[in-house]
C-alpha cells in the first residue's frame, strides 16, 4: 500500500503539467485547479505516508521502499525505485506542505480574477488594467498575468522533479529529478522574459548550477563504476562502504571523499554555496513564488538533502569523536565561509527579496557546515524549520511587493522600485496579516529564543558543534548568526516600522486570502516546527516533548548519533547573538530614512564582494577573448576553415578525374546505358505479351492447360 | 430416368466448351459475359446431375447450384455496371480497347 | 428410345444450339435472347433432374433478371458497336480449336470412368427435396456458411453495382 | 357418382381406356391425354378470358355512370366475340426495321406467360393442372416471362416509344417482383408450404387475409404494379408514350397483350383467392358443417373458386377506375422506400410469431397475429403522417409569397 502510494507521489503534477500545457492552457481557472488538484493530491499522498512511518518502529530499519527493474546492463539490471526513509520522511513532509501553500499563494499572486491589462503582453509582468466602477471612476487595479496557465504548468513540473527527487531511491532517478528542477528554475526564473535582466538572470542560473551538476555526474559515473550500482542502500552497505572508503584515489583522497567531494560540488552549484553562490541573488528577478519555491521550499534544499542522504559515504571511515577527513573538513570550510561571508553581504542590500536571497545562501551555509562536522540531524533538522520560515519570509515579502505594487499603481509613480525597502515603512497597520507572519518568520530566522523553530534548529548546530570542538566553526557560525538576526530587523524596522516613506507604500493594502491562509500555515509550522527537537537535556523545557526528530532522522543509519552532551555556553552564544542582533538592528535602523543614513552602506558589501566583476573579470572575458581571437579568428578561420577548402578543392579535383576518366565512358555508358538499353530493348520485346486485353490472357493459359495436359497423358501418364 | 449420368456430362461440357469460345472470340464486352453465363449453366448441370445422380439424400450438389445462382448474379450485376460505367467514360465496349492499364 | 431421352435430346440440341447462336450472332440482342432461350433448355433438363426448385429459380434469376438485365445493358451500350460489324475477334479460329481440344478431352474423360454410365436410381418416396434443400441451407450443420457468404456476396454486390453504375458528379 | 367428385381423373382413365383400347401404347397414350388436358386447360382460359372482355367493358361502364355494351347480343354479351372478329381481320403490320421473329414472338410470350399460371391454378381439390412444391416461385417465374416478353415488344418494334415504354415497365415489374416475392414468403410460413393446394388446404380453418391484411394488401399492390394496370399504368400511358411498348402491334398480336393483360388480372385475382381466402375452400370451416357437405363437390368449389377470383379481379378494376396515375419516380421510392421495408418487417413479423405463438387452429394464432398486422399497420400510417406532415410543412415554408401590388 505504501510502496503504491509512493510510487504515485510524484505523478498528478505531472499530470497536470502535461493537462495544463496540452489541453486547458486556454482556461486559467481549470489550470490552476488542475494544478492546485495536482499538489493537493500529493500533499494527501505525502501526508498519508509520512503518518504511517510515524506509525512503524524503529523506522530507520523497516523503511518503505520498492524496486524495478529498468535498464538491462549486461547481465544486470539497472533498478529503479522508490524509498522513504526517515530523512526523506521528514522531507517530503515539509516539500508537500511548502509546495500547497506556494501553489496556492500564486493564484492570488498572479492576481487570479482581476481583469486582463490592455498593455499586458507575456513575457513582461502585468502592467495593471483600469477598471470603471458604478460611479465611472476609474482606478488602476493589478490585472491578471498574461501566462497564467503556463506558470502553473511550469510550477507543476517543478514539484514533480522536487518529489522524484525525495522519494528516489538511487542516485539516478535523484539525478533526473535534480535536472528538471534545473530546467524549470531556468523557465521559470526567466518566465518574464520580456526582461533582460530575467533572461540574464534565468542564463546565469542554468550555467553556474551546470557546472556543479556537471562534476555531480562524474561523481554519479564514479560511483557507478566502483559499486555497480546507483542504489542507496547498495552502496551504505557497511562493507562497500569500507571498500570506498579504504580504496586510495586521487589527491590524498580515498575513493568515498572523492566522489563525497565530486557530489558536494553538485551541491555547491544547487544550494548556492561560495563559490557558486552568484546565481541565487539574480534568481530573484523571477515571480516571488518562484522565489519561494526554488530558494526556500525545494531547489537549493535539495542540494542539502542530498549531501544529508550521501553522508554515510562522504563520512566513511569516520566516526564520531575522530578528526574530520579531508572532505569534511572542506564542506565544513565552506559552509562556515559561505554562511559568515552571506550574511554579511545581507546586512547591505536594500532589496527585500535580495536581503532574503543571501539570508537563504548564508542559512545554507549552516546546514553544510553542520554536516561538514558530523551532525547531519542537526543540519536535517535545520533543512526542515529553515524550509518552512523560509518560504514564509519570501511569501511574505511577495506579499508585501504585492501590497506596495498595488499603491503604486494607485498613485500612479511608476519611478518607485516596490521591492526597495527604504520605499517602505509602517506598513504594519496596512498589512497586519502580512506583518505578524513576516515577524514570526524574521524572528524564526533569528533563532528567537524557545518560541520559534529556527532557535532550536540552530542551537542543536552551535551545540554540536561546540560539543565535538569545532570551535572555529562555532565561532564562525555564531558571527553569521548575530548577523542574520541584525539584518533581519533591519528589514523587518526598515520594512515595517516607523512611517510610510513614500506615497505607494500609504496606499499599501492587505493582499487576498489565497496569499494569506498559506501564510498563517507556514507561520504555524515556522514556531510549532521546532518542538519536535528539543535537547532532552535542555533546561526547562526538555523532556516536555521527546527529541523526537533526533531519534527519528538519526534512525536513518545503522548506528544512530548520539546526542550531543549539554552545554551552557552555546545555549548562552545562541541567546546573545540572537536578541542581541535582534535589538541591535531594531536599534540601528529605527530612525533610518533613506539609504544616505545606512551605515553599512559599504561598496564592497553592496556590490557583493565584487563577485560577479570578479568571475566578469576571470571568466567571461578571457572566454570572450579566446572565442574572438582564437577560436573564431584564427582556428575557425584559418586553421578549419583552410583545412576545408583544402579538402574541397582537392576533393572537386578528384572527383572531376573521376568523371570524366572513369564515371562517363566506363559506368554510365558501358554498364548504366548497356544495361538500360538490355533492359528496355527486351522489355519493349516483352511487352507486346502483357497487352492489357484479357482474352489474350485467357488463351495464353488455356493453351498452357491443354499442352500441359496432353504432355501429361501422352508422356507421364503414359496409358 | 434411363438416360446415363454421362449424356448429361457430355451436354454440361459441350455447354461450356460453346461458352468458352465465346468467351474467348467474342469482341464485345457483354458478349463475353453471356459466354460466362453459359459457362456457369454448364457449371450448374453438372452439380444438379450429379446430385440426383449420386447421393439425392444430401443436398449438396443443390446447395452449391443456389450458390452458383447468387455468385451469378453477382457478377452480372457488377460486371455490367463497370461496362456501363467503361462505356460512359471511354465510349467503348470492345474489350481489346479496354486497355489503358498496358503496358 | 424412351420418350425422357427424346425430351432430354431435344432440350440438348435446344441448348447448344442456342448456345451456338448466342456466342455466334452477330446482333447482341439476339444473342441475349439466345441465351435466354439456352437458359430455358437448361430448366427443361432441372426439371428432369426433379430439382424443381432450381428449375423454377433458373427463370426466375436467369431469365427474369439477369437476361433482361443483360438486354438492357446491350440496349444501354448499343451506339458504338453497330450490330451489322464484326463480332468475332480475328483469331477466334483458335479459340474454337481450343474449345474443341478442351471438350475432346473432356469428353473422353467422361466416357472412360466407368461410374458415369450409371443410371439414376428413382428418388425414395416421402424424400421431400425442396425441405431438405431449405433445411441445409439454413442448418448449422450443413451449409449455413456458404449461404450466409453468399448472401453478403450480393449485398456486396448490390451496392457495387449502385456505385459504380450511379453517375457521379463530374460524369455530367 | 364418381364423375361428380373426381372429374379429371374420371375423364383421364376413360380416355386413357379408349386410347389403349385403339392400340397406343401406355406412353403414348399418356403423352396424348397430356396434351388433351392442356389443351382443354387453355381453351378453358381463353374462354373464360372473351368473357372477361365483357365483364371489364361492363364493370367499368358502371363505374362511370355508363351502360356499357347492350347491343350485341343479350346485355351486350355476344359483345367480344365481334372485338376478336374485328381484331382478327385488320391487317397485321410489322414496321420496318423491326426484328421480325422477335416482334412475332412477343405477343405469344405475353399469352403464354399468363396461361402457363392456369397450370398450378386449383379450380378445385380434383380439378388442377399440376400441385407444384414450388407453386408459388413459379408465380413469379411466369411473371418473369411477361417482363421478357415485354422487353421483347418493346426492343424489337424499332420504336423509340415503344422502348420507352418497355424500360418503364420492365422497370416497374422487376421492382415490384421483389415486395411480391418477400410477401409470398408469408403465405408459405402460414401454410408451411410452397404449394398452391397445400396453401389452399392451409386455410380450411382461417383464410390468411384475416392473418395477415398487410401481406394481402402488399400483394394485392404489387400484383397491380406487376400487371401494369392503373394506377401503375405508366408502360401504357396514352398521353405520354402512345400506348408504351404495344403501340407497334395492330390487329390480333395486340390482341394476343390485350387478352393477356385481361387474363392475367384475373388470374391474379385467383391467386388472391388462393393465397389470402382461401381458394376453392369454404368459408371457415363452413364445409365441414353436414348441412354445407354439398361444397365440398368439385363443381361447387370450382364455383366457389371463380367467385372468389371474380371478387379479387373487381377489386383490381375498382382501384384501376377510381386511381389516378402515378408518377414513374413516385412509382419507384413507392417501391423501393415503402413496399420492399414494409413487406419485409411483415415478413420477420411473420417468421417470429408463427414461431413463438400457439400453434395453428387456436385463438391465440389468429388473434397475434391480427393485432400484430394492426399495430404494423398503424405504425406504418403514423409514420407516413408525420412524414406527410413534415413535407408539407417544408412546402409551405419555401412557398415563395405572391407580392400583392
Amino acid at each position: 500500500m505504501e510502496k503504491f502510494i509512493i510510487w504515485l507521489l510524484p505523478l498528478p503534477p505531472l499530470l497536470s503539467f502535461f493537462l495544463i500545457i496540452l489541453l486547458t492552457n486556454k482556461s486559467n481557472k481549470l489550470s490552476h485547479s488542475i494544478a492546485i488538484g495536482a499538489a493537493f493530491l500529493s500533499w494527501l499522498g505525502s501526508m498519508v505516508i509520512f503518518i504511517r512511518a510515524l506509525g512503524v518502529r524503529e523506522f530507520g530499519k523497516n523503511v518503505f521502499g520498492s524496486a524495478i527493474n529498468w535498464l538491462p546492463t549486461g547481465a544486470t539490471w539497472l533498478k529503479v525505485g522508490v524509498l522513504i526513509d526517515p530523512l526523506s520522511a521528514a522531507v517530503i513532509f515539509f516539500v508537500a506542505w511548502t509546495v500547497l501553500a506556494i501553489f496556492i499563494y500564486s493564484v492570488g499572486y498572479h492576481n487570479f480574477g482581476q481583469l486582463k491589462g490592455e498593455h499586458d503582453i507575456p513575457g513582461l509582468p502585468p502592467h495593471g488594467a483600469v477598471s470603471k466602477d458604478e460611479n465611472g471612476h476609474q482606478h488602476n487595479v493589478p490585472s491578471i498575468e498574461p501566462m497564467y496557465a503556463r506558470f502553473f504548468a511550469f510550477i507543476s513540473l517543478f514539484a514533480f522533479g522536487m518529489y522524484t527527487l525525495v522519494v528516489s531511491d538511487n542516485l539516478l532517478t535523484l539525478f533526473v529529478g535534480w535536472e528538471i528542477m534545473g530546467l524549470c528554475s531556468y523557465l521559470l526564473i526567466g518566465f518574464w522574459f520580456g526582461k533582460p535582466s530575467a533572461r540574464n538572470a534565468a542564463v546565469k542560473a542554468f550555467m553556474t548550477t551546470r557546472i556543479g551538476d556537471v562534476f555531480m555526474l562524474l561523481g554519479i559515473a564514479f560511483v557507478y563504476s566502483f559499486t555497480g550500482s546507483l542504489s542507496f542502500q547498495e552502496i551504505f552497505k557497511p562493507a562497500m562502504l569500507q571498500a570506498l572508503a579504504s580504496t586510495p584515489a586521487f589527491f590524498g583522497l580515498t575513493t568515498a571523499g572523492f566522489i563525497g567531494l565530486l557530489l558536494f560540488i553538485g551541491t555547491v552549484g544547487k544550494s548556492a554555496q561560495w563559490p557558486l553562490h552568484v546565481w541565487l541573488p539574480d534568481a530573484m528577478e523571477g515571480p516571488t513564488p518562484v522565489s519561494a519555491m526554488i530558494h526556500a521550499a525545494t531547489m537549493v534544499s535539495a542540494g542539502v538533502y542530498m549531501v544529508i542522504r550521501m553522508f554515510p559515504l562522504i563520512s566513511a571511515g569516520w566516526s564520531e569523536g575522530l578528526p574530520l577527513n579531508t572532505t569534511m573538513s572542506i564542506i565544513a570550510f565552506i559552509g562556515a565561509f559561505t554562511a559568515l561571508f552571506a550574511a554579511t553581504i545581507a546586512v547591505a542590500q536594500n532589496d527585500i527579496k535580495r536581503v532574503l536571497a543571501y539570508s537563504t545562501i548564508s542559512q545554507l551555509g549552516f546546514m553544510i557546515a553542520a554536516l561538514g562536522i558530523g551532525a547531519y540531524v542537526a543540519a536535517a533538522f535545520h533543512l526542515v524549520t529553515h524550509a518552512f520560515f523560509k518560504a514564509l519570509l519570501f511569501l511574505g515579502s511577495g506579499s508585501v511587493i504585492h501590497g506596495m505594487e498595488h499603491g503604486v499603481l494607485h498613485t500612479g509613480d511608476h519611478t518607485i522600485d516596490p521591492q526597495n525597502m527604504f520605499n517602505m515603512g509602517g506598513l504594519r497597520k496596512k498589512m497586519p496579516i502580512t506583518f505578524w507572519t513576516f515577524l514570526i518568520g524574521g524572528f524564526a530566522l533569528s533563532g528567537f529564543p524557545i518560541l520559534t523553530a529556527g532557535f532550536w534548529s540552530k542551537d542543536e548546530i552551535f551545540a554540536e558543534a561546540f560539543g565535538n570542538g569545532h570551535l572555529t566553526v562555532f565561532i564562525v557560525l555564531a558571527i553569521a548568526a548575530f548577523l542574520t538576526a541584525f539584518y533581519t530587523m533591519r528589514q523587518i524596522t526598515l520594512t515595517f516600522f516607523g512611517k510610510s516613506r513614500t506615497k505607494a507604500a500609504e496606499h499599501a493594502s492587505e493582499t487576498t486570502w489565497s496569499m494569506t491562509v498559506p501564510l498563517i500555515i507556514l507561520s504555524l509550522f515556522a514556531i510549532g516546527y521546532g518542538w519536535v527537537g528539543i535537547p532532552e537535556k535542555f533546561p526547562g523545557f526538555g523532556g516536555i516533548f521527546p527529541n523526537w526528530f533526533h531519534n527519528f532522522v538519526g534512525g536513518t543509519l545503522t548506528e544512530t548519533p548520539k546526542e550531543v552532551v549539554f552545554s551552557w555556553i552555546p545555549l548562552f552564544t545562541s541567546l546573545g547573538v540572537a536578541l542581541g542582533g535582534l535589538f541591535f538592528g531594531w536599534l540601528a535602523y529605527r530612525r533610518v530614512e533613506s539609504p544616505a543614513e545606512d551605515k553599512l552602506q559599504i561598496p564592497i558589501l553592496i556590490n557583493k564582494y565584487y563577485f560577479d566583476e570578479l568571475y566578469n573579470f576571470v571568466f567571461v572575458k578571457p572566454a570572450e577573448w579566446v572565442a574572438e581571437k582564437f577560436s573564431y579568428l584564427f582556428m575557425d578561420r584559418i586553421v578549419i576553415d583552410g583545412f576545408l577548402h583544402g579538402v574541397a578543392r582537392s576533393s572537386l579535383f578528384l572527383g572531376s578525374l573521376f568523371r570524366n576518366k572513369i564515371d562517363k565512358p566506363i559506368i554510365n555508358e558501358l554498364i548504366g546505358d548497356g544495361t538500360g538499353n538490355i533492359v528496355k530493348n527486351s522489355g519493349s520485346g516483352l511487352r507486346k505479351i502483357q497487352a492489357g486485353r484479357i482474352q489474350y490472357y485467357m488463351i495464353a493459359s488455356l493453351t498452357v492447360l491443354v499442352i500441359f495436359a496432353l504432355v501429361y497423358y501422352f508422356l507421364i501418364g503414359g496409358m | 430416368m434411363n438416360i446415363p449420368l454421362s449424356w448429361y456430362l457430355i451436354l454440361a461440357a459441350s455447354l461450356f466448351c460453346v461458352g468458352l469460345f465465346g468467351v474467348l472470340s467474342r469482341k464485345n464486352a457483354i458478349a463475353i459475359l453471356l459466354g460466362i453465363e453459359l459457362m456457369l449453366n454448364a457449371v450448374n448441370i453438372n452439380l444438379v446431375a450429379f446430385w440426383r445422380y449420386l447421393d439425392p439424400i444430401q443436398m449438396a450438389g443443390q446447395v452449391f447450384a443456389v450458390i452458383v445462382f447468387a455468385v451469378a448474379a453477382a457478377e452480372v450485376a457488377v460486371g455490367l455496371a463497370l461496362i456501363i460505367s467503361v462505356y460512359r467514360r471511354r465510349n467503348t465496349v470492345v474489350a481489346d480497347d479496354i486497355d489503358l492499364m498496358k503496358w | 428410345m424412351t420418350v425422357e431421352r427424346i425430351i432430354f435430346i431435344a432440350a440438348g440440341v435446344l441448348i447448344l444450339g442456342s448456345a451456338l447462336m448466342v456466342v455466334t450472332t452477330r446482333k447482341l440482342i439476339q444473342a441475349a435472347l439466345w441465351l435466354v432461350s439456352a437458359l430455358f433448355g437448361v430448366t427443361i433438363l432441372y426439371a428432369m433432374l426433379q430439382a424443381n426448385f432450381l428449375a423454377v429459380v433458373q427463370v426466375v434469376v436467369y431469365i427474369g433478371a439477369i437476361a433482361v438485365l443483360f438486354i438492357f445493358a446491350v440496349m444501354l451500350t448499343r451506339k458504338e458497336m453497330r450490330d451489322n460489324s464484326t463480332q468475332t475477334r480475328s483469331n477466334w479460329w483458335f479459340s474454337a480449336l481450343l474449345g474443341g481440344l478442351i471438350l475432346s478431352g473432356l469428353v473422353f474423360m467422361i466416357l472412360g470412368e466407368p461410374q458415369f454410365s450409371r443410371l439414376a436410381e428413382s428418388i425414395p418416396p416421402g424424400l421431400d427435396t425442396l425441405r431438405n434443400l431449405g433445411t441445409a441451407l439454413v442448418s448449422p450443420g450443413a451449409y449455413v456458411l456458404p449461404f450466409e457468404v453468399s448472401s453478403i456476396l450480393l449485398l456486396g454486390a448490390l451496392i457495387g453495382a449502385v456505385y459504380i453504375a450511379s453517375r457521379k458528379e463530374e460524369d455530367k | 357418382m364418381v364423375f361428380l367428385n373426381d372429374p379429371v381423373h374420371f375423364v383421364a382413365g376413360w380416355a386413357n381406356g379408349l386410347l389403349n383400347g385403339w392400340g397406343l401404347t401406355a406412353n403414348l397414350a399418356t403423352i396424348i391425354i397430356y396434351l388433351v388436358g392442356i389443351t382443354l386447360l387453355i381453351v378453358f382460359a381463353m374462354v373464360l378470358d372473351i368473357m372477361l372482355v365483357w365483364v371489364e367493358r361492363k364493370v367499368v361502364a358502371r363505374f362511370q355512370d355508363r351502360l356499357g355494351p347492350n347491343r350485341v347480343g343479350p346485355f351486350g354479351l355476344i359483345q367480344p366475340f365481334a372485338d376478336i372478329i374485328k381484331m382478327v381481320i385488320k391487317e397485321d403490320i410489322t414496321p420496318a426495321g423491326a426484328d421480325r421473329i422477335v416482334y412475332n414472338i412477343a405477343p405469344v410470350l405475353a399469352a403464354t406467360s399468363v396461361i402457363i399460371l392456369w397450370a398450378i391454378l386449383p379450380l378445385a381439390s380434383t380439378i388442377y393442372g399440376v400441385d407444384l412444391n414450388v407453386g408459388l416461385l413459379y408465380i413469379v417465374a411466369a411473371g418473369s416471362l411477361g417482363t421478357l416478353s415485354i422487353i421483347m415488344a418493346g426492343w424489337s418494334s424499332n420504336n423509340k416509344y415503344a422502348l420507352l415504354g418497355a424500360f418503364r415497365m420492365v422497370a416497374n415489374m422487376i421492382s415490384y417482383e421483389i415486395p411480391m416475392v418477400i410477401i409470398l414468403l408469408v403465405p408459405t410460413i402460414l401454410a408451411d408450404t410452397m404449394s398452391i393446394k397445400g396453401i389452399t388446404q392451409a386455410q380450411s380453418g382461417m383464410w390468411f387475409a384475416i392473418l395477415s391484411p398487410l401481406a394481402f394488401i402488399i400483394f394485392l399492390i404489387s400484383a397491380i404494379a406487376e400487371l401494369g394496370r392503373s394506377p401503375f399504368d405508366l408502360n401504357e400511358a396514352e398521353s405520354e408514350i402512345v400506348s408504351g411498348f404495344n403501340v407497334e402491334y395492330s390487329g390480333m398480336k395486340f390482341g394476343w397483350f390485350y387478352a393477356g393483360e385481361l387474363l392475367h388480372a384475373f388470374t391474379f385475382g385467383g391467386f388472391m383467392a388462393v393465397l389470402f381466402f382461401g381458394g376453392y375452400g369454404g368459408f371457415f370451416g363452413l364445409e365441414k358443417i353436414a348441412f354445407f357437405s354439398w361444397l365440398n363437390n368439385p363443381f361447387a368449389q370450382a364455383v366457389v373458386f371463380i367467385a372468389k377470383a371474380m371478387f379479387g379481379y373487381w377489386v383490381i378494376m375498382w382501384i384501376k377506375y377510381s386511381m389516378p396515375r402515378i408518377r414513374i419516380d413516385h412509382m419507384l421510392a413507392f417501391n423501393w422506400k415503402f413496399m420492399t421495408p414494409l413487406a419485409l418487417v411483415v415478413l420477420v413479423n411473420t417468421a417470429i410469431l408463427s414461431k413463438i405463438l400457439p400453434p395453428p387452429p387456436s385463438w391465440g394464432y389468429t388473434l397475434g397475429m391480427l393485432f400484430s398486422n394492426i399495430i404494423i399497420g398503424f405504425i406504418t400510417i403514423e409514420i407516413l403522417r408525420a412524414y406527410g406532415r413534415r413535407k408539407r410543412k417544408d412546402e409551405t415554408r419555401f412557398t415563395p409569397q405572391v407580392v400583392q401590388d
